[in-house]
């Protein structure tokens, strides 16, 4: 922190800076001689000794922030609704009409499902739309540049990273036999997604899990053939404009109040509750490919030499 | 006779429109053609004044609007005819001194330009008729009589000139105070017979209009050297060439008196200012002053700076005079007026003539001076004389009656101070001045004769001496003179006190 | 009729924007083209005096209620007419004068921009027109003042932005509590600010107004930037610091006192009290440090510093009398300060002198010149014949009528600043004609008095100060009628 | 202080770990501990909201065979808001970590004191 | 429900899809499909602004088929829709603006990502202006983060700009972790998410009194949470790096107009959720006041210090954020209306001077130093005006966009009474005084004839787009300063039906 007055000095000799102006000597009679001011010499502190005390310092402040926030959110935590309790004002008109109104508007017998696709559908298209910039944000800062030299990413490390793949059988028989199972699983929620616990984000995790599993397994030259980078950019491109599309249709006409014809179809059935299924997938295709490039971007970098 | 009331303006325009013609007329730049053409416009001056005084007393004339409340307005009355007249002649005989005296100096067209324009300008202050005008002459006097004081040009009268040009103008700007308030609270700017203060509206104001005439007395004091304003006289006097300085003694410090006249008696009225602290505030300067004066030109060795300080102590009479408000108080002062004009114009010239032959400035070289210039010496003898105020001269009378006036007036302790300062002041008088005439008539023993050499000057300049010394022995044949001054004094002050 | 008001504005405006980008091909032809445009444009000010078209022209809407709009009325009749007889003149002389300076085109280009929005300065008809005339002022100006882009120009344009700017936003808050107060309405004689009981808060907001206005008229803690804009060419101090920036502070603060805020609300209060202590503290303050400065400049810049003060004190008598004496010294001072800036110039461009002891003696060389300095001198001091024994008088006059400690102590200070400006001015110009013999001094041949071009506006303007000096009857009653409204 | 501190156990460790969380996101010099302290932050924001829509006795709001009385269901609407609130942290917490990533490849240290001076040593581009 | 009503709807779905295709697209088609689409917003908001301003009342736009507490929906009024037309029409400009800088600075193939990011950041903004969902709000300050620290780090090559990203996402995300809290901690004590219901319930809570401590809890944590996402003035730090060492598009997009967004965010939550008397009754107003009076003179105090020109104007931002929560903590309807104006009349000249700086490094070798750019003024004659044009605004010089806000938060600083008053008028007059002290020399500089040696002589090219974009920010400029009476009836408009 700069001594205030220092500054406040400089301030004012800087605006009124008197300037002696190259006089003629016998016209001197009159300018004063500006005195110097002594320059003040600060204590030398040894260095170390002073980072020992800011490190103090900073410590002991952090500690202060740390009890200050804690505690205002505790006493407003002591003033809240009790946990767990019948009628606390969360459960008003709308908890009911979720629950009971759910399966006639939406058809879904998972309500949270029917919640985040039809009742606020917008947030959820916000979030997945949250996915795919960050995503692109992560391909700006850690995808090596095709042309090599201009790229600020090709960094030997990244080379050499490559070439260390372990090749030891037990893992890779194993990794045969779990992938299969898992990619089936992942299906398997997506499309259950609006009849039982699970959906698009779950299943997607679930397909993008066992989609690393096996890229690390079986090497990735084989799997990369098939996913390059435009693989990627056209799935995502694909769901996210389907999934904008079918909301847009969703909204328009519930904004203008006309019927949207789309069958419910009987609850409990696959093909039932309306647009959430295509959604479901959607987000199910969207959230694996983004795993799957989190993977490939951190550790390689890129989608393999097919970039 | 619409004409004749613009003849009041002749004697002003005829000496400036000489001045002029001297400083620009490419005809009157030879010596020669010069020399006649300044007589000539002198005389002019001189008798013109004398028949406008005589033939247009009383008339006044308003010449024109500067702004809706600033008139110039000039007339002839008492006071007029009295200063005009002897301020006239003063500027006659120092211009025939100067005829002589000049061939000692160096740029004359400029000497003489400003010469006559001064006149000029003292006979504007004499002929001014309200506030406003004096102001206009008053100023204008200075800026004219300015290029006199620097003549010679040397470091010393240029730094005099300046403080003379400063002072006066600092008294000229106290002098203007006056002109606001008594716009305010007084009916007209005009001069008028007792005052112009309107006693309905001074009422609650007396305090204030005191303070401001004081400050427009002490500043119209300034061209008289009255004491807070007087250190540019002593300095500027001397270094003036002779007939210019005899001008500044002896008639541009009357123009002071008149201002004063005019504030007192015509403006502010004496029933106004008699009795309070302003009097007795101006009493007690004017007698310090007297005091000073004198005793500072005891002390003086140069010539003509001892003749300055005695002119300020001098003039102080006057005023001494004047701030007594009585009618015997104020004939004594006209009285001195009179003297110490024509006194004082003389020993200046006396001192001119000395110096301008034997070049010898300082009091102490004047050993057996009476021998070589016996005529001057007999001149100057006189003329101190009638300044120490003995019998015969004219500057006894005055003291007499300025001293009556003194015991008249009721003051506690001033009436009967001023008398003993007076006599001290004038034992002074008599310490500076009468050892220049021993010292020149009697050099004593070892003055050798024989490298004697007569250096009696010219008519030019004994011509006007003998004049001044002969009229300043007026008392001798009191009779014009004291009809003279009674009547002025019966006119400015009469039916006012007691 | 109205529409000819905007043109005084827009015309110098155009010709000083369109002299710069005209690939005009010599400078003569500039020149030409500047001084027709600046003539053309005193003559159709001449003829809007004469006219006096009446009617309000709105030029914008800013918000509802606040318009930009114009109006002639007494008041701008009297400061156009100054600025429209001098101009002329400032720009003959700028010709001559910057022959030898360069990048001629911006700087002719601005000053007469600035004619243009000084012209706006007059012709306004509300507070904001002329606050927002009063800015664009400044903006034209800093160019002019840091024309010669050296180290010193810029100390002294960045002293004067920072000074103005902050004069003006003072003066902005001063007119909104005026408006927020009042309503936002045009001037009207006397004020338009509710009278009622003396309430605090507009007083407040006519002090602010009085200090912003102040800067840019030199009031005594914010004048610093006067002096140091003294570095700019001499046609610029000439004009703009003696006249045009200057004189529209002063119009502009007239205008709040007698136009907005009104003399009944502020006679007697605190507020005027506080505005005549300090305008009479000015007075003082500039001649005492005129008598100190040695740059010749400098000097006459203070000297500014105290002769503005003269007319604000006038203004804030808030009797008519002192505000006909107000205006009556704001036209003398103008002509009379303006030969001076002349004379200093002449004597700048001619020998290269800028100190005061260095222009001994130079009075046999350049005799006309230290003629007309010495005869403005006089004025300036106010010997009586010269216009500012006039003024003087009338402002001493105007002082005495109400009884006011604050006016007896302004009657002092005007009396004694007199003295210092004789003591500042007068030896100067002995001391230029008078040298004693012995001393030493070195004259080169350029030594000499300057071309007709410049003793073309010396004549005029010791003219006119003679005629004003000896016949101001005509003008005094004018001025007035016009403040009457 | 309120009365129902005791009550609400879930909300208090929630607001207890937020309050860790937090200060070590603004004020830890290491990055990676920064990054930690993000994730601390959001858990805890997911717990006081998962336990915000707990109501004791109440099952997940699927239904079971065409059961559709609100009284048996909890609340929904947290849980949806929480499964927003994760796919957030997740991709924010990715975006993090790349630019921990760069910043390491660039600068070779992880504490950002001297990865600023570093930055500021470097001439300007 | 005539068609104008559904074109702010669109303009958002239209953003979402151009920001998806985008990012397949090669870069001069994703470069064409942005700006198009940004004109073509703008027209359409422009509509729904003709629309609204003539029917003079806000009306809500249901998200989906249910109404108010169960679905989610947007509310468009004059001030929305104002805003919705001003944001992409300056974005165009900025992008124009800043064109050939992006294709400089930004690599090759990720250029068309730029462009998605610009469009998700536009979404983002419309969404906050337009949300009447305060968990939607949420979702999208999400965005608008990411996207904004995307926007910052692009200038690949400079390690500067990674470090001032990783501060400024750091600090964001502080920002938003608060602001999540309170609103979870308001769904918990209201129940509702949906801004008018929540307001209802709060009324009860208020006068009813209880729940009163989590409620100011939620206040205070709105108030810091959006105020260190729109860098008043002590949670500042980060805004000068992160501004500097952007490309001049970013810097211009990200001061004029992303910390806008969460200024009208804030707005939109203390008047429309919780409603003027209880943001009142805890002072929060009062705090943000002295920020914003603290921000005004210490942000021109560090920008009189800098001696880089794009750090001086992140700093001047930072002063003219303070002018805008100044006249928010006035706390009455003309002090939000002096704000308002204070966003618009910032949107229009901040990115014009950043576009203009970027002219200026381009014709000083790309140094941002001031050293370096003497003269640069008169190499680059239009950039020079337009800088000249937007530093006399920012003064706050009649004629000029600046203006507008000084006249209204005058007027609106007299109405209130007491310290409030006094502070904002010394504030103005001292701010101004502060920002002519900075912007002058800084003009006169680039005025400057004595140029840097290694420099002289480099005349500019600027391209057709750039002088396009320029010549439309001064036009828009003046706009703002003569026709500021057209924009305030909207704006008042608008405040009247805002909540």
């Amino acid at each position: 922190m700069k001594q205030p007055s220092r500054n406040v000095a400089r301030f004012v000799n800087w605006v009124e800076g008197e300037e002696v102006f190259p006089v003629p000597e016998e016209a001197e009679r009159n300018q004063k001689p500006r005195k110097k001011k002594a320059p003040v010499k600060a204590k030398p502190a040894s260095p170390e000794k002073e980072k020992r005390i800011f490190a103090l310092v900073y410590d002991g402040i952090s500690v202060v922030v740390c009890l200050t926030v804690i505690l205002t959110l505790l006493v407003t935590v002591s003033w809240l609704p009790r946990f767990g309790g019948q009628d606390n004002p969360a459960e008003n008109e709308v908890y009911i009409r979720y629950l009971e109104g759910e399966l006639e508007e939406a058809g879904a017998i998972n309500a949270v499902a029917g919640m985040i696709l039809d009742y606020r559908a917008f947030d959820t298209l916000g979030e997945s739309n949250v996915l795919f910039i960050a995503v692109c944000s992560v391909i700006i800062l850690l995808r090596a540049d095709r042309n090599r030299k201009t790229g600020a990413l090709n960094i030997p490390e990244l080379e050499n990273r490559r070439a260390l793949q372990p090749d030891d059988s037990i893992f890779r028989g194993s990794a045969a036999l779990l992938v299969p199972i898992g990619i089936l699983f992942g299906i398997y929620v997506i499309l259950n997604g609006h009849l039982s616990a699970g959906g698009g984000f779950s299943g997607g995790a679930i397909i993008g899990a066992s989609l690393i599993l096996y890229a690390n397994a079986c090497g990735p030259e084989k799997f990369e053939r098939a996913f390059t980078f435009r693989t990627y950019q056209w799935i995502s491109f694909f769901a996210l404009m389907t999934y904008t599309l079918l909301k847009t249709y969703s909204f328009y006409t519930g904004a203008n109040h006309l019927e949207s014809h789309i069958p419910l179809g009987t609850p409990g059935a696959i093909l039932s509750s309306g647009l959430i299924l295509p959604l479901n997938i959607c987000v199910g295709l969207v959230v694996a490919c983004t795993m799957y490039a989190f993977y490939s971007l951190f550790s390689k970098g890129g989608f393999g030499n097919g970039q | 006779m619409m004409t004749n009331r613009f003849l009041i303006l002749v004697p002003i325009l005829f000496p400036l429109l000489c001045g002029l013609a001297v400083a620009f007329a490419p005809a009157l730049q030879a010596g020669s053609r010069r020399r006649p053409f300044v007589l000539f416009s002198l005389g002019g001056t001189f008798l013109s004044t004398i028949c406008v005084l005589l033939l247009l007393r009383g008339h006044s004339l308003h010449l024109c609007d500067l702004a809706p409340s600033i008139e110039l307005r000039f007339a002839v009355d008492e006071i007029t005819c009295f200063f005009a007249g002897l301020g006239s002649f003063m500027w006659l005989m120092s211009g025939i001194f100067s005829m002589e005296y000049m061939q000692h100096e160096t740029n004359h067209t400029r000497f003489y330009a400003f010469f006559l324009m001064g006149e000029a300008s003292m006979l504007g202050v004499t002929l001014s008729a309200n506030y406003p005008t004096l102001y206009l002459c008053f100023e204008w006097m200075t800026l004219l009589t300015l290029p006199l004081v620097f003549h010679i040009q040397s470091e010393e009268s240029i730094q005099a000139g300046i403080k003379y040009l400063l002072y006066s103008f600092a008294g000229a700007f106290a002098g203007l105070m006056g002109i606001p308030f008594l716009a305010k609270y007084g009916t007209t700017l005009n001069f008028v017979h007792g005052g112009v203060l309107d006693p309905l509206l001074t009422e609650g104001h007396e305090g204030l209009l005191l303070a401001v005439a004081f400050a427009a007395i002490l500043g119209f004091g300034a061209k008289t050297g009255l004491f807070p304003l007087h250190a540019w006289l002593p300095a500027a006097h001397p270094v003036a060439p002779a007939p210019a300085s005899a001008l500044l003694s002896g008639v541009v410090t009357k123009a002071g008196v008149i201002a004063i006249l005019r504030v007192i008696y015509y403006l502010f009225g004496a029933q106004f200012l008699a009795g309070t602290w302003v009097q007795t505030a101006l009493l007690t300067i004017s007698l310090l002053t007297v005091f000073m004066g004198s005793s500072m030109a005891f002390r003086e060795n140069i010539f003509k700076k001892r003749l300055a300080y005695s002119t300020v102590s001098q003039v102080s009479y006057i005023l001494f005079g004047i701030f007594l408000m009585n009618d015997t108080a104020l004939e004594g002062s006209l009285l001195h007026v009179l003297c110490h004009s024509l006194a004082k114009g003389g020993i200046f010239l006396c001192a001119g003539t000395i110096i301008y032959k034997t070049d010898k400035t300082d009091v102490r070289q004047l050993r057996g001076i009476g021998k070589e210039m016996p005529v001057v010496l007999w001149c100057f003898t006189l003329c101190s004389l009638a300044l120490v105020g003995i019998p015969p001269m004219s500057g006894f009378m005055s003291k007499w009656y300025l001293a009556l006036g003194s015991l008249e007036n009721g003051f506690p302790v001033i009436s009967w101070l001023g008398p003993v300062i007076l006599l001290i002041s004038a034992i002074l008088t008599a310490g500076y001045l009468l050892p220049i005439t021993i010292h020149g008539f009697f050099p004593g023993a070892d003055f050798d004769y024989s490298t004697l050499v007569k250096k009696d000057p010219t008519l030019w300049i004994l011509v006007p001496l003998l004049i001044l010394t002969t009229l300043a022995a007026f008392t001798l044949f009191p009779q014009p003179f004291m009809a003279l001054v009674e009547n002025t004094t019966e006119a400015i002050i009469g039916g006012m006190l007691s | 009729m109205k529409l000819f008001l905007i043109l005084p504005i827009l015309l110098p405006m155009a010709a000083g924007a369109l002299s710069a980008w005209l690939p005009l091909p010599s400078p003569k032809k500039r020149d030409g083209f500047i001084a027709c445009a600046v003539i053309l444009n005193s003559l159709l000010i001449l003829l809007l005096i004469l006219l006096k078209p009446s009617g309000i022209l709105t030029l914008l809407h800013l918000t509802d209620s606040i318009v930009l709009s114009l109006r002639l009325d007494g008041l701008s009749v009297v400061f156009l007419g100054l600025i429209g007889f001098l101009w002329p003149l400032a720009s003959f002389y700028a010709f001559e004068y910057m022959e030898h300076e360069e990048n001629l085109p911006r700087f002719f280009a601005f000053y007469t921009m600035s004619y243009g929005i000084t012209a706006g300065v007059a012709l306004s008809a509300n507070l904001i027109t002329m606050y927002f005339f009063y800015e664009l002022l400044t903006l034209v100006t800093v160019p002019l003042v840091a024309h010669e882009e050296d180290h010193r120009a810029m100390r002294a344009a960045r002293k004067y932005i920072l000074y103005s700017i902050g004069g003006a936003a003072l003066s902005f808050v001063g007119i909104m509590m005026l408006y927020s107060r009042a309503g936002a309405k045009d001037y009207i004689f006397g004020g338009f600010a509710p009278v009622g009981e003396v309430d605090s808060y507009l007083l407040i907001a006519y002090l602010l107004t009085f200090i912003g206005f102040g800067v840019k008229a030199a009031i005594f803690p914010l004048h610093g930037w006067l002096p140091s804009a003294g570095v700019a060419p001499t046609p610029v101090t000439a004009l703009l610091h003696a006249v045009a920036v200057v004189k529209s502070g002063v119009f502009a603060s007239i205008r709040s006192t007698w136009f907005a805020f009104g003399p009944e609300l502020l006679f007697g209060t605190w507020a005027q009290h506080a505005a005549l202590f300090l305008s009479a503290f000015t007075i003082l303050f500039g001649s005492a440090m005129a008598l100190r400065e040695q740059h010749w400049k400098r000097r006459l810049a203070y000297s500014t510093v105290s002769n503005l003060s003269y007319i604000l004190f006038g203004s804030c008598l808030m009797t008519s009398a002192g505000l006909s004496a107000a205006l009556s010294h704001m036209l003398f001072h103008g002509i009379m300060k303006i030969t001076l800036f002349f004379c200093a110039g002449t004597v700048l461009c001619k020998t290269g002198r800028e100190y005061v002891p260095q222009t001994e003696g130079l009075g046999r060389k350049m005799p006309l010149t230290f003629a007309t300095y010495l005869i403005a001198g006089l004025a300036l001091t106010g010997t009586p014949l010269l216009p500012g024994y006039i003024s003087k008088t009338n402002l001493l006059t105007a002082a005495a009528q109400l009884n006011d400690p604050y006016a007896l102590f302004g009657i002092v200070s005007l009396l004694l600043s007199a003295l210092l400006t004789a003591a500042y001015l007068l030896p100067m110009s002995v001391r230029a004609y008078i040298v004693p013999e012995g001393s030493s001094l070195s004259f080169t041949e350029k030594d000499r008095d300057p071309g007709l071009r410049m003793l073309i506006p010396f004549g005029i303007l010791i003219l006119a100060m003679v005629i004003f000096g000896v016949h101001s009857g005509p003008l005094m009653d004018a001025l007035s009628t016009l403040v009457h409204g | 202080m309120g009365s129902n501190l005791f009550f609400n156990y879930f909300e208090a460790t929630a607001v207890i770990v937020f309050g860790i969380g937090f200060t070590i996101l603004f004020l830890d010099r290491n990055l990676i501990k920064k990054v930690i302290g993000f994730n601390f932050m959001d858990s805890a924001i997911f717990l006081f909201l998962a336990s915000n829509g707990y109501i004791s006795g109440r099952v997940s709001p699927i239904f079971e065979d065409g059961v559709t009385a609100a009284e048996h269901y909890i609340n929904p609407v947290p849980a949806g808001l929480v499964l927003t609130g994760i796919v957030v942290s997740v991709s924010v917490t990715a975006f993090l970590l790349a630019l921990v990533v760069r910043l390491y490849l660039r600068y070779h240290t992880l504490e950002m004191d001297e990865i600023v001076a570093l930055s500021r040593k470097e001439a300007d581009e | 429900m005539n068609l104008v009503q559904n074109f702010p709807f669109f303009c958002i779905m239209l953003y979402l899809a151009g920001g998806v295709t985008c990012c397949v697209l090669t870069p001069k088609a994703s470069r064409a499909v942005c700006i198009g689409l940004n004109l073509l917003v703008t027209a359409l908001m422009a509509a729904a602004l003709a629309f609204t301003v003539r029917s003079g009342e806000s009306y809500v736009y249901l998200m989906g088929h249910f109404p108010a507490p169960w679905g989610n929906e947007i509310r468009i009024g004059p001030l929305e829709t104002l805003m919705g037309t001003a944001f992409p029409l300056v974005m165009t400009l900025t992008l124009l603006g800043g064109m050939d800088h992006i294709f400089e600075d930004v690599e090759e193939d990720k250029i068309n990502l730029y462009f998605t990011v610009v469009n998700l950041l536009m979404v983002s903004m419309l969404a906050l202006v337009l949300t009447n969902d305060i968990f939607t709000g949420y979702v999208f300050v999400e965005i608008n983060t990411i996207a904004s620290c995307a926007l910052v780090m692009l200038k690949y090559k400079s390690g500067k700009a990674l470090v001032a990203t990783t501060r400024y996402l750091i600090m964001s995300l502080l920002g938003s972790g608060l602001f999540l809290i309170g609103i979870i901690i308001l769904y918990n004590i209201t129940g509702h998410l949906l801004m008018e219901p929540m307001r209802e319930k709060i009324h009860e809570l208020y006068l009813s009194g209880n729940y009163a401590f989590p409620l100011t809890v939620t206040v205070g944590l709105f108030a810091v949470g959006l105020s260190l996402k729109s860098a008043l003035w002590p949670f500042s730090a980060w805004l000068p790096d992160a501004h500097a060492s952007a490309t001049a598009a970013s810097s211009g997009i990200l001061s004029g107009l992303v910390i806008k967004s969460y200024m009208i965010l804030l707005l939109k939550i203390f008047y429309r959720v919780l409603g003027m008397e209880v943001v009142l009754s805890t002072g929060v107003l009062n705090v943000l006041f002295v920020f914003g009076i603290g921000a005004m003179l210490f942000g021109s105090l560090h920008a009189l210090q800098e001696r880089d020109i794009k750090r001086m104007l992140a700093y001047s931002s930072v002063a003219q954020a303070g002018y805008i929560f100044a006249g928010f903590g006035l706390g009455t309807a003309e002090g939000v209306l002096a704000g308002c104006i204070q966003i618009l009349v910032h949107a229009v000249t901040k990115p014009m001077l950043f576009s203009a700086a970027g002219g200026f490094m381009t014709v000083s070798g790309g140094s941002r130093q001031f050293s370096d750019l003497h003269g640069a003024g008169r190499r680059d004659i239009l950039s020079g005006i337009a800088f000249t044009v937007g530093a006399l605004s920012m003064i706050g010089i009649p004629l000029f966009a600046g203006f507008a806000t000084k006249l209204v938060l005058t007027r609106a600083s007299l109405a209130t009474a007491g310290w409030k008053c006094v502070a904002a008028l010394s504030a103005i007059v001292l701010s101004t005084v502060l920002n002519a002290l900075y912007y002058i020399p800084a003009v006169a500089l680039l005025f400057d004839k004595r140029e840097a040696v290694h420099i002289s002589g480099v005349k500019a090219q600027p391209s057709a787009v750039y002088v396009l974009s320029l010549t439309v920010f001064m036009a828009l400029n003046f706009f703002v300063g003569l026709r500021s009476s057209l924009l305030t009836c909207i704006l008042e408009a608008g405040l009247n039906v805002f909540s």
